[in-house]
């Protein structure tokens, strides 16, 4: 099972490459090292289904020495989705940076980072050790709010320190737990920690400071404070990278250290306080955030504070698999999560980068100035709409099948006052996307706004994503027999087993 | 009281004083120095605890850890750093002339 | 002779927090810059002491860093620009 | 044994002291000031601690380059603030400027909450115990295996050499990432500093041959005791750091090319490691033949160290220069 530190070292191989190569090169390349990741992410994922889980002890040296790399389906999934979103995104940078010479420079400081931090992220779908995953965090960060800054205007240099600041004090608390933990008991691989952890005052204390960070950095309510100006100011490309992948790899790993590491404290607790504190805060997320989207008027702005809200569903897994009288629907809270994951992830993208061409296309992403724009730009209008009604969560799209899933997995737990949420959370959804397509249907009075042309490519992309999104609704079936391969998590045959 | 205990307690405060300076401190450079408090702090834990073990050597392990948690500090530092002064530039220059930033979006 | 070399350790400890008061008060920038750098002196002082207490000749080497770095945050408190590509503000 | 207990609380007064004035003194100069003895006091205390090691690299960091950087910057946005500045009143430098200042309900908030977390934190540092010995009996198990004598090299570049190169990479995303402030992807265009007076062209004359000869010895030291390649890189890359400041090109005049691959040499090389022995059919990912090891892991040092070096003087080199010009590239 060599071939799984692939996915980590070809977009690392691209990255060194793309910085050391001729300016005009850095395209090709770059997209070799994309597609190559995607060929091994499908072969991981193929291999996942066939043979469950895999892990590697690196160096060859045994795991409380070493640093091991475990695949399960959560992990496998995870990979697939980055390379899904990385692939067609990296088709649409090539065009967006190749249309004036500052846009090229850009272009050339984008691939390195950029693939520095897909290598960073698929470093964290398989890493095993608490201090690795710190470390990986923290390259993916660095790289996030390089890239977040390219463009170099003021505002998104402030945007960027926020980021920077907010991410770098998350990291630390992770740490510090990571220090208690390991003073603790001595160890750092998740596997023998899960076995070694008891609940005792330093144990607590670190799995909160560990589940405090990550918060943090996977921006739930009243942490998500630096996430709206960050993913809004980004150019494009990046904005789609940001809000799909970034921001959903400090969750996996909190997937990881809630489930499998402190497994025995988290799910002793049966209905315990701090996974509904997260479900609350989840559920006030979904609220606010699309409360605070449908007040905005600028476009990526509004699409960004639309991540805030979507995030918040994700937290809801927590209180419903931690649900006492909850018995065989583990599947199904992982399914809709899951599943409410890719979507949110390909729609989030097709919609950021939908609104980078509609900001090329008018010089701004005021909503008011978008009169007029659905007759004159069918294309980008229908990627917005077809991947704002997955986003809601109308048939037969993904975003339909994830929140259903949710909605039974809620109300098999017994714990149905959550069931509101997901229903509200999506009217309110429906809300701002019906604002935004509103405002495309406005004609216009008068002189009409002058658009400025967008390549072909960049108009297909965002169609391609929403498009995909769309299809995983109606193949939802094979999807979720997929999932399977997804770990019950607690109930022994997990894939957490050493192979 | 240990060796241990009082370095690890005292790590404790450093990791606390820094948390509120982060939250209360207004200024940039501020709230990078606390940042780095902090860090000092989480550095003091791990090697008081590699300290308990004085049998062959003291633990390596948070050793490494922290060596690549100095490294991996500065270069964060590094950058916030410019990221402040770049700010702090532009705001200036923005007094003086609104019109300077031409670096908006395409 | 440990006990010696600690409690010399230990004095110059109570120096430094004369020093401290010295930065803390000011009032000058030149002030609290040669206090910490007095700082950095007793410091290699102490570091000394401690290689022969603890028997730990490896500590001599993070005293020799010392003595060669103490200089550049000098260097940079006197050298650094104000502006760098040419501009003026 | 009470003069050693005595030692403790001086330095551990002296840190908590420093951190606390250091965060509250309203002068900011006196807080820049008060970082470099902090990085004293804490090398001081991991002398105490019996980590050499770390006290090499904070000395380097600590003393060295923090300074640096917070001098620079100081500077950068307080260009007037010199002299008497105890009152001192210009322009504060914040993410919200129109953000009033932290109120009493504010303050009292943040003491709250930060007053039960290191209240819950002394909980469970009380709570741990007070022996253990972590991975120790593992580390020297394979010591021998290894290929160096010195335990925490074992475990930087062995052992945990995932860690080691994933943390290179942290480097470089840094530099990159103050590469996209300055919207250049050239040092060239930094100007160099003027020549200083005598007694700083002497000083450097003597001093920079010294870091050098340092550099080498502590990378040598590296196998077989406290030492290699990050305290080496980071003295080198204050030596480049000192060259710069006294008027010399240093590393800013090295060309695009030449830079950015002594930049990404240290992560490239171990990024080849780990290819080549992903695609040896017999080995693990990052795994090396035993008796090779010795040899590997002191190129990598070697490589690691020029990378650590330059990547660190970069970073401050652009960071006291980073001064953007909008519109004109």
């Amino acid at each position: 099972m060599n071939q799984v530190i692939w996915v980590v070292l070809l977009p690392f191989v691209g990255s060194v490459v793309c910085l050391l190569a001729h300016r005009k090169a850095v395209f090709a390349l770059g997209m070799a090292a994309s597609l190559g990741t995607l060929i091994v992410s499908v072969g991981l994922v193929a291999h996942v289904w066939e043979h469950a889980s895999a892990r590697v002890e690196l160096g060859g040296w045994a795991t409380p020495l070493g640093i091991a790399l475990h695949l399960d389906g959560l992990s496998a999934l995870f990979l697939l989705l980055t390379a899904v979103v990385g692939v067609l995104v990296g088709i649409q940078a090539g065009s967006y940076f190749a249309q004036s010479p500052e846009l090229r420079a850009m272009g050339s400081r984008f691939w390195p980072l950029w693939l520095l931090l897909w290598g960073g992220l698929n470093g964290v779908y398989l890493c095993s050790d608490v201090f690795n995953a710190y470390v990986l965090l923290e390259i993916s960060t660095l790289a996030a709010v390089g890239l977040t800054i390219l463009s170099g205007s003021t505002a998104s240099l402030v945007a960027g320190l926020r980021y920077l600041l907010a991410a770098m004090f998350g990291s630390f608390m992770y740490l510090l737990g990571v220090a208690l933990i390991y003073a603790g008991t001595g160890q750092l691989d998740f596997l023998l920690l899960s076995r070694g952890v008891t609940p005792q005052v330093h144990t607590l204390t670190a799995f909160g400071l560990m589940v405090f960070g990550l918060l943090i950095k996977s921006a739930l309510l009243p942490f998500h404070f630096w996430l709206p100006p960050a993913h809004s100011s980004a150019p494009a490309p990046v904005s789609a990278v940001l809000s799909a992948l970034v921001v959903k790899a400090s969750f996996f790993l909190l997937l990881k250290i809630w489930f499998v590491v402190f497994e025995s404290i988290s799910g002793g607790t049966p209905g315990g306080m701090p996974s509904q504190l997260l479900g609350i805060l989840g559920s006030l997320a979904v609220f606010w955030g699309s409360f605070q989207a449908v007040r905005q008027s600028r476009l990526k702005l509004l699409i960004a504070y639309s991540t805030v809200g979507q995030l918040g569903y994700l937290f809801l897994i927590f209180p419903i698999l931690a649900s006492p009288d909850f018995q065989g629907h583990e599947a199904l809270a992982w399914g809709g999560t899951i599943f409410h994951l890719f979507s949110h992830g390909l729609a989030k993208a097709s919609l950021f980068l939908a609104a980078g061409c509609l900001l090329q296309a008018m010089g701004t992403d005021d909503l008011h100035a978008m009169r007029d724009i659905a007759g004159r730009l069918p294309v980008i209008t229908f990627s917005l709409g077809v991947a704002g009604v997955s986003l809601m969560g109308l048939p037969p799209s993904a975003g339909f099948v994830a929140k259903w899933m949710l909605l039974r997995a809620v109300l098999a737990s017994g714990q149905w006052w959550w069931a509101p949420v997901i229903v509200l959370g999506g009217l309110l959804t429906a809300a701002y996307v019906f604002k935004i397509l509103a405002h495309t249907f406005v004609p216009s009075e008068g002189e009409a706004l002058r658009l400025n042309s967008v390549p072909l490519v960049m108009t297909l992309v965002p169609l391609a994503l929403a498009i995909l999104c769309v299809l995983m609704g109606f193949r939802a079936d094979e999807v979720i027999a997929l999932l399977p391969a997804v770990p019950h998590f607690g109930t022994g045959k997990n894939g957490w087993e050493m192979p | 009281m240990s060796t241990f205990s009082i370095y690890s307690l005292a790590a404790i405060l450093l990791v606390g004083l820094g948390v509120y300076g982060l939250f209360t401190r207004q200024h940039l450079l501020r709230k990078v120095m606390a940042l780095n408090v902090i860090a000092g702090g989480i550095f003091l834990l791990l090697i008081s605890t590699a300290y308990r073990n004085q049998d062959l050597f003291p633990d390596p392990v948070p050793q490494a850890m922290v060596l690549t948690g100095i490294v991996v500090a500065i270069s964060a530092t590094g950058f916030a750093l410019a990221l402040v002064r770049s700010i702090h530039r532009r705001m200036a220059e923005s007094e003086t002339d609104p019109s300077q930033d031409s670096w908006d979006q395409p | 002779m440990e006990n010696f070399y600690l409690g010399v350790a230990c004095f110059l400890f109570l120096t430094m927090f004369v020093g401290l008061v010295r930065v803390f008060l000011g009032p000058q920038q030149e002030d609290r810059l040669v206090a910490v750098q007095l700082f950095g002196t007793t410091g290699v002082a102490i570091l000394l002491l401690l290689a022969h207490a603890f028997d730990a000749p490896s500590v001599r080497n993070a005293a020799l860093l010392f003595t060669l770095l103490a200089v550049l945050a000098v260097v940079a408190f006197v050298r650094t620009p104000e502006s760098l590509d040419g501009e003026k503000e | 044994m009470n003069l050693i207990l005595l030692f403790d609380v001086f330095l551990i007064a002296a840190l908590l002291l420093v951190s606390w004035r250091l965060l509250g003194a309203s002068d900011l100069f006196q807080a820049t000031v008060l970082f470099i003895s902090f990085g004293l006091f804490l090398s001081l205390a991991w002398i105490r601690l019996g980590a050499p090691d770390i006290a090499l690299a904070e000395a380097a960091v600590g003393a060295g380059l923090a300074g640096v950087l917070l001098f620079g910057t100081f500077k950068g946005l307080e260009p007037g603030a010199d002299r008497e500045n105890d009152s001192f009143t210009s322009e504060p430098c914040r993410l919200d400027p129109i953000s009033p200042c932290p109120g009493k309900i504010h303050l009292l908030l943040a003491f709250t909450c930060v007053g039960s977390l290191t209240t819950l934190l002394v909980l469970a540092v009380l709570d741990l115990p007070a022996t253990g010995d972590g991975l120790t009996p593992m580390v020297s198990q394979f010591l021998e295996r290894s290929g160096v004598e010195h335990p925490v090299t074992a475990v930087l570049l062995n052992f945990r050499f995932y860690d080691t190169w994933l943390e290179l990479g942290v480097l470089v995303a840094a530099v990159l990432g103050i590469l996209c402030v300055r919207n250049r992807f050239d040092l060239r265009e930094l100007k160099v500093l003027q020549a200083p007076d005598v007694m700083l062209r002497r000083l450097v004359m003597g001093l920079a041959p010294t870091m050098a000869l340092v550099v080498v010895y502590l990378l040598w030291l590296g196998d077989h005791a406290p030492g290699g390649a990050f305290q080496a890189g980071v003295v080198l890359a204050a030596m480049l750091v000192l060259l710069w400041f006294s008027g010399h090109a240093s590393i800013t005049g090295l060309s695009r090319m030449l830079w950015l691959f002594c930049l990404i040499a240290g992560f490239a090389v171990m990024l080849l490691v780990a290819v080549v022995s992903a695609l040896w059919p017999e080995m693990r990912p990052l795994e090396f033949p035993e008796e090779w090891s010795a040899m590997i892991i002191l190129g990598v040092e070697v490589v690691a160290t020029l990378s650590i070096g330059v990547a660190l003087s970069s970073l401050a080199i652009l960071s006291l220069g980073a001064v953007d010009d909008p519109g004109g590239s």
